[in-house]
């Protein structure tokens, strides 16, 4: 079965889930890896979305992270406050999904500023709830392209810390931490290391066993696309 | 206690040029309506704070009502950059954009904070980040355990609008579902408008719900799909194909102007 | 994840001599079986903690289960006074009491801030009273306004208690009616005992209702009835004679003993 | 119409109440009066009961500030947490009424302990919500049975202070600060100044004019009795 480089983040990233994890997930591609993991491996892993719906269980992919469907199929829903005060911050989640517009070596983000914060070049959305999610959670799981643009040396912006950062899943391939730094673990099926080193705007490091990441399978990818196909329009 | 009025004469009696306002909204119930009566009525020099600022916020930050943004993410959720946002940002058009960035927990505090009538939001955030250098925030030590906390100003609206899907006829409002921030918006602002899908006899108790007080809410309007292109549960859905729209809507600065000539500043007020 | 688990075997598990233990309920959802529980199993040298301990406190201390008390106001609602307590207080029957005194805005403000992991509760309150030369409280600085506030250490009970009127099969628990600091009192502690009035296969949404995910709690207890003399919304009322009567019962240090011979000790464990 | 001097009292309590207040009630007296103004003269009258009820419209008076009448007939409830930081701390609370063991002459209350804190003589339940309902709202009401023993020159415990205190009414009369000290300026119906004088522990100021307050009438006795009749047993 042929699937795309972003099906292999997807399927890449859900894996890392567990039916024991509660997992806070923002909309985009965390959202289709967690939704992922509980259609398959991770049914009992817990979605809670910033809008404040606990334990939510969508049908379909929500488009934003306020979808009517997440409070109607949570277990619980608390205002936003809360949310953070009592959840986030009070260490309940273990999982936190983050993208973001660049990341360093140290597994830190930027989604604020491409260019100087006064008169920037891009303004991007910001941080949201990334700057606590990366200091609350036990275990900080990032999810973007691979690119040379993304993945640079020196970021624009530090918007939130990557010292809980465990592990970067991208389209081409797997990093984690070694002594601190992001350390390429894992490319996907047809991918080269040199492939991801030509993406990444600092030297990378390369462990000794880069495993070769375990295509999709059928399940998975049937699972996957079902779940896409029913985006909402 | 609540006056039953117009959405334009509660904006007319209300909100005033050079005033601080929040339009809140998760995603669900933003007070669309409202945001453009604001364009309508020409205000301007707003200080405009929402934790998400998306669509409606784009729209009258393009119409030049804007001096100041207080938020956390600004985007088009689902679909991307908010192209008048960012050209304000980027190239003071059509008029220069004050920033005060914060993260969703910092705000959600110091709405918190406002709500209670607390100078400041009690938290862990913000640390080693780039935020601290460009943004209000301070310390406090705890008397107890000697640890550092941060500290966000509280924020005080001058003007909270929302909208929710009922009003009763003494002005009491109910909102339901995905209820954000919404409650610590009309408590922590001097004034609030809260626009409605319906006014109804008697508010029937529902599973989730918030409601607030005749005496908390200054002015309560009917406005049926006020919170459109945003959704309203148990009302109407959300338009997602709008919201993709704009990305392209708003992405040219003519575009944009002749859609809003012909979209709100054309419209008739509700 | 919630253990479905009888009541004795809950606190047999996880309640421990010296433990700091709160046991919530503002009136409503008291949850007094869970506390003649405690009674049963001989626990010792606890710190009890209640914003408003009434009768199923005064049992506990009377049976010389505290050590110390943590509280904002130590009566018997709509009665008068507690006599086990004030016993205990006045005369150290049947061993001495230590208290910790807030007022309910500190209480309330310290489990809000344990529920969050903070180590302090900001409020403005105890100021210009008597108990702040008598209790643990600090001041903070806000570092934008230069106001001073009150700063109550934190509430953390190494077990949170309380009743609820619902939960379903993987113990998620539902509550509602008064709901008090419920919520704060689980979140709060470390571990966490539910009783309930009954389990069923699903929860319904309810108006009102506080739902906790079975992930925060450690063990759910089927206990009909547990809330006894206090009321359970939708299930039984208040026993109000029962109040009234334990004004007598409780006045005299024999008829307590006997009393909790009989209806406490001597009764099987739920 | 004959009446005790237990109605007098709840009568003038509950005349100090109008429609636009917003109420802060205990249980026992304050209840009694505030939900008598609801039955006469001040149906709209916002009654606010700590355990998070906010707008409860008891049919029958409580015996508790938990009764789940007041859950079921009010506009909203709150989280106790809620309740003192958003609603009263936050000022939206415009009358508070409080109850105490002791009394001073400038209106600061005790409700800790009569004797020494530490080994009282006796120990009172203690201040509730006491402490910070008598510095957020704008006008605390006392209701007090007026005794030498109640009415004292010195406290044995500050549990509230006395500067928001617009009014005491007691068995006897009705005291008002003046330059912060309580002075009569009304006793009721068969009450000689003296009277209130002899039951009162410090020497106590009196008005220049001090008014006869005017009986109960037989529509606010009607509702009393029947508010009273239905207390639940």
């Amino acid at each position: 079965m042929t699937f795309t480089a972003d099906e292999m983040m997807a399927v890449a990233a859900a894996r890392r889930l567990t039916n024991d994890n509660v997992c806070f997930v923002g909309i985009g591609l965390p959202s289709v890896a967690a939704n992922l993991a509980r259609r398959t491996h991770a049914p009992r892993c817990v979605l809670v979305y910033e809008s404040g719906t606990i334990g939510a269980k969508p049908g379909k992919l929500p488009l934003s992270i306020g979808d009517g469907e997440l409070a109607e199929t949570a277990d619980a829903v608390v205002s936003v406050p809360e949310m953070f005060a009592y959840w986030l911050q009070a260490g309940r989640i273990d999982v936190g999904f983050l993208g973001a517009a660049q990341i360093d070596p140290n597994g830190n983000l930027n989604s604020t500023v491409i260019g100087d914060y006064a008169r920037p070049k891009v303004r991007l959305p910001g941080g949201g709830g990334a700057p606590e999610i990366a200091t609350s959670v036990a275990d900080v799981f990032v999810m973007l392209r691979q690119t040379p643009r993304a993945f640079v040396e020196r970021l624009d912006f530090k918007t939130s810390r990557g010292d809980r950062v465990r592990v970067v899943v991208t389209d081409l391939g797997i990093l984690e931490p070694r002594d601190g730094e992001l350390t390429l673990v894992g490319v996907h099926p047809g991918v080269a290391v040199d492939d991801v080193r030509a993406a990444t705007g600092w030297k990378l490091a390369v462990a000794d066993d880069v495993d070769v990441t375990a295509p999709p399978t059928g399940v998975e990818l049937a699972a996957l696309r079902s779940l896409e196909s029913i985006v909402r329009e | 206690m609540a006056d039953i009025v117009t959405l334009a004469d509660a904006v007319r009696e209300l909100v005033h040029d050079g005033d601080t306002v929040a339009l809140e909204g998760f995603t669900h119930l933003i007070p669309n309506a409202a945001g453009h009566e604001l364009i309508r009525q020409g205000l301007n020099d707003l200080t405009l704070v929402r934790m998400t600022p998306d669509v409606v916020y784009d729209q009258l930050i393009g119409m030049g009502a804007a001096r100041k943004l207080v938020f956390s993410w600004g985007g088009n959720p689902g679909v991307g950059s908010l192209h008048r946002f960012r050209d304000a940002v980027e190239h003071d058009w059509p008029a220069p954009l004050a920033l005060e960035e914060h993260s969703h927990a910092g705000m959600a505090a110091a709405y918190a904070a406002g709500a209670a009538d607390l100078p400041f939001g009690l938290l862990r955030g913000y640390e080693g980040t780039d935020l601290v250098a460009h943004t209000r925030v301070g310390t406090v030590t705890c008397p107890f355990t000697g640890e550092e906390l941060t500290a966000v100003p509280a924020l005080r609206p001058d003007v909270g609008i929302i909208h929710a899907q009922q009003a009763d006829r003494k002005g009491n409002v109910q909102l339901w579902g995905i209820t954000g921030v919404q409650k610590e918006t009309v408590l922590a602002s001097s004034r609030s408008i809260v626009s409605v899908e319906e006014i109804v006899d008697e508010l029937e108790p529902r599973p989730g719900a918030v409601v607030l007080p005749a005496w908390v809410i200054d002015a309560v309007a009917e406005v049926p799909g006020g919170a459109r292109p945003s959704y309203a549960h148990g009302y109407y859905e959300r338009d997602n194909e709008f919201y993709a729209a704009w990305d392209s809507i708003s992405r040219d600065r003519d575009t944009f102007a002749s859609w809003m000539r012909e979209h709100v500043l054309g419209a008739v007020a509700a």
